[in-house]
């Protein structure tokens, strides 16, 4: 199941961005229920830039790509969510230096290290009601999955339901970091824009992964 | 949508573009920042100011950038913090050797993107220090949140520091001066109705023909809690009930009133709203020695009011009433 | 009605209260007859000068009353021209040796009130002069009408006027300069949504969510014609088409320009539209050497904008540059 | 059919003034469709002067009392309506002065004569949409039930048939004078506010005739 990371890396990235900027209107509207409505906004434009310098990106290695993408999250994307993708680019980048092959194993430290970037710059936890509670479950779901030794469709559609469950559980949560938070009881009721991202794009990735990698994974 | 737009993702730039072009001699633009700044700035024997935030509060912050005000903004888009990018280029565009001062409204967004944009521009050497505005009694303190907001009072720390700034003073006793301002401000806002973001294109929240918000946030944000509409007087004393025992401000006091138009409220209703709570803060033993109406910190084209309330001292006095010029001119 | 109103009834009396106590050194005000007036007027040594018109159109007129801006105004209820008596006695109280000289917005009620109220004060042996302000293009001269309406260019009139007047000059002086500053001025303004009076409590007319009213009337009156909404530079493009045949403005002109705002529309769209405007202007060989940007004539609550534009030279423009104080302050 | 004058003007503007206030909304409305929707504030604010004031009217004679009346109304309502409808009251005073008496005849004259300063200060003739065009009608219409020798009731019965035909009328005239004439041919549909007013006053006093000279009249 050992891959190319460079290639993988790149659909990914290419998915989280097509996924963005398509659901720009959808993510807009989650923000404006109990937020500020900015959330697709500034996601969309965000990774507009990210497929419009797609074909200047250095690409030595996985990290240095990454790096460069987190580079223009965190300069042009406004609001909280530049900073926060931003930091969680940039960590997965740090994980994937020096690595020219990964497996799922890869995956699950590279996204541990983004949602402890999230987690120390937005001062937030698990169960604060923002994106690491679709991202932290889903992340462990792919580890579950490599111990199961599923191929690779598999353990991303297993992380993909998982996310789509703890986004829909998010629902039950009071917010505890964001602008949400303001509104103290009156986030209950409403899922968290963030964390539906996070499972839109798991989604995203779960339908495309096969016809990507068909022939290619074990 | 009833706005005059045209491409929502060009509102801000287009905006801006209309404040240099109004404003030829006295303020720079870079478009690559959604940068405005005087230009005659930095000034090597006075510490640079500069403000983020989001747009859509306009006059805030934009258009306060002027002689004893901002020395520049660099908004963001619509109700979103400015990229980090913006920040940094900014401060290394402003830096003077006396420094350069960050005053930031205190939200998550902001913050993030100061933070992070003084630890780059510090690495290449420019000497920043920050201010945080957070004047917003709607929200309480507590672990989980960031903290109170930053609103409407907001104007009143730019001023009385833009004003010692222009004096030469330090980068140490700006912050002194901006803490102190802040400590001693007050806010709270209603809405009417919702606000409509033009790359939304619909309102934010849906307010009932009977309802109104108290303590909404300036993006729109949901309050303390939705009501039945109130008449005018009743509005003014629940803000004044939220805001005068808050810092608390006394029997005594000499205090400066605010009434801020939150951007489709007339200035007529303003004044309706001054008039009462004027007279309510003097039959309550306080004196409103200076005033202010109209329009400062806005949420785009809601409907409604927030009342800011400042204790104030000789030395502030003194700050407020110093002479300013800003890029939005009557005359 | 989602607007601050306590009795409908008593919702000018209320706003003139405030404006009163947010300027307790340099305003009177007399309740009788919606008087706001300078607290140093009348002066032996100069004109005074006096407005009328309906109120809802604040900061017109009676928020423009100040040094080097008019001495009086005694607007009448909502929309609604003062009663004679108001005129009369404004202008009695008003007398100074130097004579009064009333500006009168153009239309039926207000001449019919200032008719009557010069007719009186002449017969009590006050000496009155008058000059109208009729700069909306919107309205095609016709013997049928009273004219074209006095809208938003209005200000220019009582800024060069006032200056004037400050400078001691004559009451025959001041209707020379009124009357030029008034021929070389054009307006037209379109209307996004209807107002709400406050003793209607509802829209006065109905715009679709995807219409808006061409040419629209500082009272709600329907304009030219309802057209599809456009965005905000052919919207500009519209008004520009209107107003420059019309004196006609010329390649190589100085020109004021003025982007006003009818009182629901965020002072961030208004510098949208005066960004493309000043482009157009310049693209047609005139050059903006002043501009106006923010609420000067609204239309309550109304969400749309006008676009004034002056001819300048250099008495003009020394009048329009002329230190003035009026009774809204942004400091 | 010869009255004391007094009592019937003082009938006549007491009704009005109770019309005026009582249509406040409705008359509002009508001056909304085309106009600034002041019509009905204005008459209402300025009668419930003439109310107020009521006890305190000089009541030397008709003619003084409408005076009285017409310096209330001129002095306090703001508009278009202050200044015309004071004038009205001014001129009919003043065919009004040394009669302690009147007939049918004597209110044509003082109809004639209100009208006559209608057209003066407002500078509108029959046609141009104004409240003339219900008044004028309204008072030949009085002239011609004196000629056929019609009692009081059937006179003021008749005249008010004939306003509210004519303020109809107004609906397919385009408006020449006032504010409405802004709007050239967009004011042709809607009938004029003004015109409706008179006849729904003219109304109130055909409603009300019978009972109050019960008796009085031939
Ligand atoms: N302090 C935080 N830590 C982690 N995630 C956060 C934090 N604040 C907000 N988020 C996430 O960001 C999302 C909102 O992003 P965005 O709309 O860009 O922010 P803003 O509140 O500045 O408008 C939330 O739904 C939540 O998932
Ligand atoms: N010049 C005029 N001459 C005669 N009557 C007029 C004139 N202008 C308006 N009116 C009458 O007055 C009515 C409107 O009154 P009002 O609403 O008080 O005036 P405004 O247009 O000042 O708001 C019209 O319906 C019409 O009958
Ligand atoms: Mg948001
Ligand atoms: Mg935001
Ligand atoms: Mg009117
Ligand atoms: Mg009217």
């Amino acid at each position: 199941m050992t891959e190319q990371l460079l290639p993988s890396v790149e659909f990914v990235v290419k998915t989280l961005a097509h996924t963005a900027i398509e659901n720009e209107k959808y993510f807009g509207d989650l923000d404006a229920v109990v937020g500020d409505g900015d959330f697709g906004y500034s996601l969309a434009r965000g990774f507009e830039l990210v497929e419009r310098d797609w074909d200047s990106f250095d690409r030595t290695d996985a990290s240095t790509f990454l790096k460069k993408v987190a580079v223009v999250i965190t300069s042009r994307i406004g609001g909280t969510s530049g900073p926060l993708w931003g930091t969680a680019f940039l960590r997965a980048a740090t994980v994937a230096a020096g690595k020219s092959e990964g497996d799922a194993g890869t995956a699950v430290a590279m996204l541990r290290a983004a949602i402890e970037g999230i987690e120390a710059r937005g001062n937030a936890s698990l169960g604060d009601k923002t994106l690491l509670d679709a991202l932290a479950p889903a992340t462990d779901e792919i580890a579950h999955q490599a111990e199961l030794g599923s191929d690779g469709p598999t353990t991303v559609r297993a992380a993909a339901g998982v996310a789509r469950e703890s986004a829909d559980e998010t629902a039950k949560l009071q917010a505890k970091r964001g602008r949400v938070a303001y509104t103290g009881e009156r986030s209950i009721g409403s899922v968290d824009p963030g964390a539906v991202g996070v499972a839109v794009m798991f989604e995203a990735l779960a339908d495309t992964w096969p016809a990507h990698f068909e022939g290619k994974t074990a | 949508m009833k706005k005059f737009v045209n491409d929502p993702n060009q509102y801000v730039p287009e905006m801006l573009t209309g404040v240099a072009l109004a404003n030829p001699d006295t303020l720079r633009y870079v478009p690559e920042y959604n940068l405005i700044m005087r230009a005659d700035a930095p000034d090597d024997n006075k510490v640079s100011i500069i403000q983020g935030s989001g747009s859509g509060h306009e006059p805030a912050h934009v258009m306060s950038v002027g002689k004893g005000m901002l020395d520049a903004a660099c908004p963001g888009d619509v109700f979103s913090a400015p990229p980090m990018d913006y920040v940094l280029e900014t401060s290394k565009m402003l830096a003077s050797p006396k420094g350069v001062l960050h005053l930031i409204n205190n939200y998550t967004g902001d913050r993030m993107a100061f933070d992070m944009g003084k630890e780059m521009a510090e690495a290449e050497g420019v000497n920043i220090e920050t201010v945080l505005v957070d004047d917003d009694v709607a929200v309480s303190d507590s672990t989980y949140t960031v903290g109170r907001r930053g609103v409407a009072g907001n104007f009143f720390v730019i001023k009385v520091v833009g004003a010692a700034a222009e004096q030469g003073a330090d980068i140490d006793e700006l912050v002194r001066l901006g803490n102190k301002v802040n400590s001693v401000t007050r806010t709270m806002g209603m809405a009417l109705t919702s606000c409509t973001p033009p790359a939304k294109g619909s309102p934010l929240f849906d307010l009932g023909e009977d309802e109104m918000e108290m303590g909404v946030g300036i993006h729109g944000e949901p309050g303390r809690r939705r009501e039945k509409l109130h008449n005018a007087n009743e509005i003014v004393d629940e803000l004044l009930d939220a805001v005068v025992p808050d810092l608390p401000y006394k029997q005594g006091d000499d205090v400066a009133l605010m009434i801020n138009g939150l951007g489709g409220t007339p200035i007529s209703e303003l004044y309706l709203l001054y008039g009462h709570a004027h007279e309510q803060l003097e039959a309550r033993g306080m004196h409103v020695r200076r005033n202010y109406v109209g329009e400062y910190c806005t949420s785009l084209d809601m409907a409604g009011a927030s009342l800011t309330l400042v204790k104030l001292d000789d030395e502030i006095v003194n700050g407020l009433a110093a002479p300013a010029e800003t890029a939005i001119r009557t005359f």
